[in-house]
């Protein structure tokens, strides 16, 4: 049986197709504005390196923030639930679930296979990946970079600011005064993780934690929370596909509960056309993004 | 450009001999109640409830400490963060109070350890208390905080003092003060049953007189520093007294504190006899409102010698009352009732002011009004609080009405009692620059309009 | 007005959607109206001299501007919205006005609005923070007061028949807002959360009796219902009010039907019956200080924390069980002391029971509440799972 | 009184100006691009260059802005306050009110007759009433600033903000371009949202005419006209509305160092 799931997040799209053993295939790749169209996009090229039809998955769920976008999607889940059941699929062990995406950060607990609280930033982009890309930008150094070079810091700088854009004003003002790009990047990294760790210390921490999205890519920001934590974070491989991997778990679950009747229901209400705003004449704007 | 971060860590050079001795109070009220434990008497966490709970506390035996004195104090040393990480993590949203949440993270560590307070805790820590004594004065966070103690504090009984805060025109309704006045001597008795029960001990209404009446004395002396600050040039600042106010507000029934006043009295009457300023070149006056930045006092040393500012007086709340007209306390002889007239009468003091410039709430910012002529204020400095709510909720009325009304001008700088992040040293100064040609300006209006200052 | 024509739900959501238009209405039929903030000013007074009393609410989908430089951003934001509205005209029909001191921001908005915004007649409440019975007398003495106030206002005298008449005026809505939310006990609801804000929202800006025949006929408008509602989730709501339906229909198209809400336009309110006491005002003072139970009144402290989590809360239980609720949803507007500091107790006390909980602090903005829509959605999933 | 020159390190751009007896010779903008030290002599050396002069005729060099710290000259550090409405004064004398919209911050200022700072207001530490979210939503909508009032007038149904974090502002803008609003709608409605937030600031300064505002952000005609109808007040734009606080400083050292 194929199943899929497709993670929408604010700044990269995920998917994960399954034959409900094992993943066939897996994508990663930036969101742009048009998430209707970006999902069929994705879709085809995911569907096309492992030959398959859309026909020929029985079930595909959507998660993210740009779920509801996914005409093709047969059910919607928040990333929530997604990510706790690709992190509980990969490591059960694991008790606390951090999520660093791109322009939120969640906690997650999990008991017994079942997610039972969780917590997401509240409306700041402090400790997501949209300030270290900020940082990254005004500092002219690759994102992808930040964290190894924060690692080479022997004298952190000192930021007090965690919102994004006084952050950054910081940032340039000790750059001025002469701190190396690396203390810089200690001192936001460090920053960052104790926004995080405080947030995340709500659920209260059990062992083991994990940590999932685009920030656990990021090696300077999982050390400088593995400080603050007080013991080692697990790490998935592939970061970024958890919540899309829960997503096609979650499709799997739910295709198997369901008659071949009503998977055939399912799929002829899938829209495989998007019909969005930028198709439409009448609408008649010029935006090109 | 001094770097952010000296700036933040600024101290204050105090200007007064007296001033540089005050710590001592601070430093005495927490290690005598670990002493006090350690002899086996009772502690007590007390709000600041200006003066009703503290002496009916004090003579039944028991020693209070103050949490929101703490706070300020861990705030100064910069431990605070720490323990607000704790109550954080607690779930106790951070916009609440700081001085509590630092409370709040506080009593978490100490219950962790098994109520031994925890090595290293800021001044020796707090002692565990017996009762928590909360008010309803002024804020709901005095309440509320210490009834979510009980998560860390057990068994502990909170005991919430009641104290009337009326309008300025419900104050005046006929007979309405006597029945606010019998309403609080009720509830007081109340309190001293409910101690009575606590501790199984009978309350020494002779010592109560006692420490009450040296009290008075106490705040008295405390006022009359208050009118020799009239003076010009200022012979004290807010520098100055945000360290002498802790014996008179937490501590006035102390004959040490008396006789400390008594020197604090001599050494600012004699800079006024000689016309010597607390700050050279003074050339603006400044009233300062509300809680300060504790993290940052040095910043108002630095106004005086970037811009010769003298903060010549703070927030009412923190200063003794005016003494009670005589008739007030005629006939009156149970210590309860002169308790109660007395912090009521701080409460409502300023609420003729409030009536004659037509403004509500009297309590919080009538003060200004009078004080503004009587201190020559040129300008009000506004500090609103990130983390307290009540202290910031009058601020903008009191800048609008002593600018409407009396042609004093007011400049915003915001900060926290406790966060360090909020306040931006350098951002203070530029607009503080600038507002020195406001005040200039106001200075030309208010003669034009034949004010006396 | 067209809400003359309408009935039951229909009208209830035409003058949800009309306030100010039906206090207008009501105006120009001579009426006198009262605005009066939170639920603790005795609105029975105000029905005793046929004024109307009016809560005054926020609006989170209008920006706050004006209210900038009075009420600085880091104050409670309802607040800030209520009085932003008074300074943009939106209450100019205001009779009179009634404060009270319910909470920190209660009190000093009430004091900043009578500087700004003037009305004939206006009276501050001083509510005491205690139960106890010094406190209750204090708040009778000071219910005397305002209706002197009022009877000078009105230019005449209320007498004890018309009090007790107001009164049971009240309890009859009390009892009838009552068996509404024991509609709302079946599995799905006969009346969704939505609806139920817009009918005590519109009961909250019209005379008792005409609310309490808006109520009778919502109840049976709604006693012939047939599936009109899916069955989800079943959501409780405490703490912070909720005024807005954009709110509640956000949470309830995240999967999940709100069953009973413990706030201020809530249960909170309509709960318990005031007394018929010898002196009316006495019953009238017991019942906002005893039985009105917003966390801002604080009750004398139990024997630990558990006992005292038991007084304080006990009640949600009773509710969480007749009501089956799956899971509470702790609502705090951000800057709101009173239920902030609840948080941890609350989850401490609903998780003891088995409850989960979900945290929100939220900024009072319909522009921010699509944001949420996950969070409800993840613990919709939360709760069913 | 010979040559004088006015810095203005801001953190968004930096601008220079040069006088010569009183009267403006010469001005220079450019983008700061995050290197303080390196903005500060480029805009003053370009300044210098476009007259002919050099560093050496200066007699005094005034400064304000963020970046002030690191311009390498010896100069006077002067409040941006004090400069904004200096600087207006000397463009246009009639002037009491002054808006000045920075990358930052917004400030409302009122001016003396002599062009002294007869009262102030700045918005809070939040970059909501800043040119900074100008800047993040133009590149959004791929938009010059320039191109926004003309945009906005098109709008026929401004979209909705409220959010008070520039962040999230750039993320709501993301999902209305999502949802389909049009791009007029979505500049129209962040206008709105700045000129409700500013215009709240200038309600409370109680203003007068004339007035004036300043800033980068003065350039979007939209953001102009919804603060004109906000304030019920003409609005003046100055034709290079960003050098107004080098103006000042430049002025105000000339004037120190005169006395």
């Amino acid at each position: 049986m194929f199943v899929a799931g497709i993670d929408i997040g604010s700044t990269i799209t995920k998917i994960v197709i399954s034959n409900g053993t094992e993943i066939l295939a897996s994508m990663a790749t930036p969101t742009s504005a048009e998430h209707r169209r970006l999902a069929f996009r994705v879709m085809d090229d995911a569907l096309a390196s492992c030959f398959l039809s859309y026909n020929e998955i029985e079930y595909i769920v959507a998660t993210g923030y740009g779920r509801i976008n996914v005409p093709f999607a047969d059910q919607q889940v928040t990333e929530i639930t997604c990510h706790m059941r690709g992190i509980n699929f990969l490591f059960p062990n694991v008790r606390t679930i951090i999520d660093i995406g791109g322009q939120d950060s969640k906690g997650i607990k999990v008991k017994d296979g079942k997610q039972v609280d969780f917590i997401m930033n509240d409306k700041c982009a402090a400790g997501t990946g949209r300030f270290f890309e900020q940082i990254a930008d005004v500092l002219g150094v690759k994102l992808e970079d930040i964290g190894e070079m924060s690692l080479r810091s022997k004298n952190p700088a000192s930021i007090s600011s965690l919102c994004t854009v006084f952050a950054e004003q910081e940032a340039l003002l000790r750059l001025s005064e002469g701190a190396s790009i690396e203390d810089i990047l200690a001192g936001i990294h460090k920053a960052n993780a104790s926004r995080i760790h405080s947030m995340i210390g709500k659920l209260k921490i059990e062992q083991d934690v994990a940590i999932t999205g685009g920030g656990a890519k990021n090696l300077g920001l999982v050390r400088a929370l593995e400080q603050r934590i007080g013991f080692p974070l697990v790490v998935p491989p592939e970061p970024l596909i958890t919540g899309a991997l829960g997503a096609a778990l979650i499709a799997r679950e739910t295709a198997t509960k369901l008659t071949p009747q009503q998977l055939k229901e399912k799929k002829a209400k899938r829209r495989l056309e998007a019909v969005t705003f930028f198709d439409d004449p009448k609408r008649g704007s010029e935006i090109v993004l | 450009m001094e770097k952010d971060n000296s700036v933040k860590t600024m101290k204050s050079a105090k200007t007064l001999k007296t001033a540089r001795e005050a710590g001592y109070f601070g430093k005495k009220m927490l290690t005598d109640a670990i002493k006090a434990q350690e002899e086996g008497h009772p502690i007590g966490w007390s709000m600041v409830s200006w003066w009703q709970g503290d002496f009916i506390a004090k003579a039944m035996g028991m020693h209070l400490v103050y949490p929101e004195n703490y706070g300020a104090f861990c705030a100064a040393v910069r431990q605070a963060e720490p323990y607000l990480e704790i109550a954080d993590s607690e779930g106790f949203p951070n916009n609440l109070c700081g001085y509590a949440r630092n409370c709040l993270g506080f009593a978490k560590s100490l219950r962790d350890n098994n109520y031994v307070i925890p090595e290293g805790a800021p001044g020796g820590g707090l002692a565990r208390p017996v009762l928590l004594l909360a008010s309803g004065t002024a804020c709901d966070a005095r309440y509320k905080w210490f009834q979510s103690l009980g998560r860390y504090l057990n068994d502990v009984p909170v005991w919430n003092l009641e104290m009337p805060q009326s309008g300025v025109k419900e104050y005046y309704l006929k007979d309405n003060k006597e029945k606010n006045l019998r309403f609080v001597v009720k509830e007081l008795r109340n309190f001293v049953s409910f101690m009575e029960n606590l501790l199984k001990r009978k309350l020494d209404h002779d010592k109560l007189k006692v420490m009450l009446d040296q009290a008075l004395k106490t705040l008295n002396i405390a006022w009359q520093v208050d009118l020799l600050r009239r003076a010009v040039p200022s012979p004290m600042v807010s520098q100055d007294f945000w360290s002498v106010m802790i014996p008179h507000f937490y501590l006035p029934d102390d004959p040490e504190a008396y006789s400390f006043y008594e020197r604090v009295y001599a050494e600012v009457k004699e800079r006024v006899d000689n016309g010597i300023g607390a700050i050279p070149n003074e050339k603006y006056r400044m009233m300062f409102s509300e809680l300060p930045p504790w993290h940052s006092i040095g910043f108002f040393d630095e106004l005086s010698k970037r811009y010769g500012i003298a903060m010549v007086m703070e927030s009412w709340n923190y200063h003794a009352p005016t003494p009670m007209p005589e008739e007030e306390l005629d006939g009156v002889t149970d210590p309860l009732e002169i308790i109660a007239r007395l912090t009521y009468h701080k409460w409502m003091e300023h609420n003729e002011v409030a009536r004659e410039f037509d403004t509500s709430p009297g309590f919080f910012n009538a003060a200004y009004l009078k004080w503004a002529k009587e201190y020559r204020a040129d300008g009000f400095f506004a500090h609103p609080l990130m983390s307290c709510r009540p202290a910031t909720y009058t601020l903008m009325h009191t800048r609008n009405s002593l600018e409407e009304k009396l042609k004093v001008p007011g400049v915003v700088v915001p900060g926290d009692i406790i966060d360090l992040r909020v306040f931006n040293a350098d951002e203070g100064f530029s607009k503080v620059e600038a507002f020195v040609e406001t005040m200039d300006h106001y200075r030309d209006l208010r003669k034009q309009a034949g004010m006396a200052w | 007005m067209s809400a003359d024509n309408k009935k039951g739900l229909a009208k209830a959501q035409e003058i949800y959607n009309n306030r100010g238009k039906y206090a207008r209405s009501l105006k120009e039929q001579g009426k006198k109206v009262f605005g009066y903030f939170c639920c603790y000013p005795p609105i029975e007074l105000l029905t005793a001299l046929d004024i109307i009393p009016v809560r005054i609410l926020g609006d989170m989908d209008q920006p706050v501007t004006l209210a900038d430089n009075y009420l600085p951003p880091v104050m409670c934001i309802f607040c800030r919205s209520a009085f932003d509205l008074g300074m943009k005209g939106k209450y100019d029909y205001f009779d009179g006005f009634v404060g009270a001191h319910a909470c920190d921001g209660a009190e000093r908005t009430s004091f900043i609005w009578t500087n700004y915004i003037k009305t004939p007649c206006n009276f501050h409440l001083d509510i005491p923070h205690t139960a106890h019975d010094a406190a209750v007398d204090f708040f009778r003495e000071q219910l005397e007061y305002f209706q002197k106030e009022l009877e000078k206002f009105a230019g005449r005298d209320i007498t004890p028949d018309e009090l007790r008449n107001a009164t049971m005026a009240h309890n009859r809505q009390r009892a009838l807002v009552r068996e509404i939310y024991s509609l709302r006990k079946p599995d799905p609801p006969l009346i969704s959360g939505t609806e139920m804000l817009t009918v005590l929202i519109a009961t909250m800006g019209m005379s008792v009796h005409e609310g309490n025949l808006l109520l009778e006929e919502v109840i049976q408008e709604i006693k012939q219902r047939e599936n009109v509602h899916e069955k989800k989730s079943r959501l409780m709501i405490w703490g912070s009010l909720i005024d807005n339906a954009a709110f509640t229909e956000l949470i309830e198209s995240s999967g999940l039907n709100i069953v009973i809400e413990d706030t201020a336009i809530g249960t909170r309110p309509f709960w318990h019956d005031i007394r018929d006491t010898e002196n009316p005002l006495q019953g009238i003072a017991e019942h906002y200080l005893k039985e009105v139970l917003c966390p801002r009144t604080f009750r004398d402290s139990g024997k630990n924390y558990e006992h005292d989590s038991e007084l304080r809360f006990g009640y949600l239980k009773d509710f969480a069980k007749h009501w089956k609720v799956n899971g509470v949803f702790a609502n705090i507007i951000r800057n709101c002391d009173i239920h902030g500091y609840e948080v941890p107790v609350i989850k401490d006390y609903l998780n003891g029971l088995g409850i989960p909980v979900l945290v929100i602090e939220q900024d009072y903005s319909t522009a921010s509440l699509e944001s949420l829509r996950t969070r409800f959605q993840a613990f919709a999933e939360t709760i069913s799972s | 009184m010979g040559y004088t020159a006015g810095l203005d390190i801001g953190s968004a751009y930096s601008k220079a100006v040069v006088f010569e007896d009183g009267e403006l010779v010469s001005y220079y903008v450019k983008p700061t691009s995050g290197n303080f030290s390196l903005a500060a002599d480029l805009v003053l050396e370009e300044a210098l260059q476009k007259v002919g002069l050099s560093l050496a005729k200066l007699r005094y060099i005034g400064a304000c802005g963020l970046g002030v710290t690191f311009i390498s000259e010896t100069f006077n550090k002067i409040t941006e306050l004090s400069c904004h409405t200096r600087g207006v004064h000397y463009l246009m004398p009639s002037v009491r009110t002054v808006i000045e919209i920075g990358n930052q911050s917004a400030r409302v200022m009122k001016t003396t007759p002599k062009g002294k700072v007869a009262d102030s207001l700045v918005s809070d530490k939040c970059a909501t009433g800043s040119g900074r979210i100008m800047q993040i939503i133009s590149k959004v909508l791929r938009t010059d600033l320039e191109q926004f009032g003309k945009l906005s007038e098109k709008a026929t149904k401004p979209a909705k903000f409220t959010t008070n974090c520039a962040v999230f502002l750039e993320t709501e803008a993301i999902s209305r371009v999502a949802e389909g609003t049009p791009r007029e709608d979505i500049i129209a409605g962040l206008n709105q949202t700045l000129a409700g937030k500013i215009g709240s600031m200038v309600h409370r300064m109680r203003i007068e005419a004339d007035c004036v505002m300043t800033g980068g952000v003065a350039l979007n005609a939209g953001l102009v006209a919804m603060m004109e109808k906000e304030i019920g007040l003409k609005i003046q734009v100055p034709e290079q509305p960003m050098i107004t606080g080098a103006i000042g400083a430049a002025l105000i050292t000339a004037e120190k160092a005169e006395n």
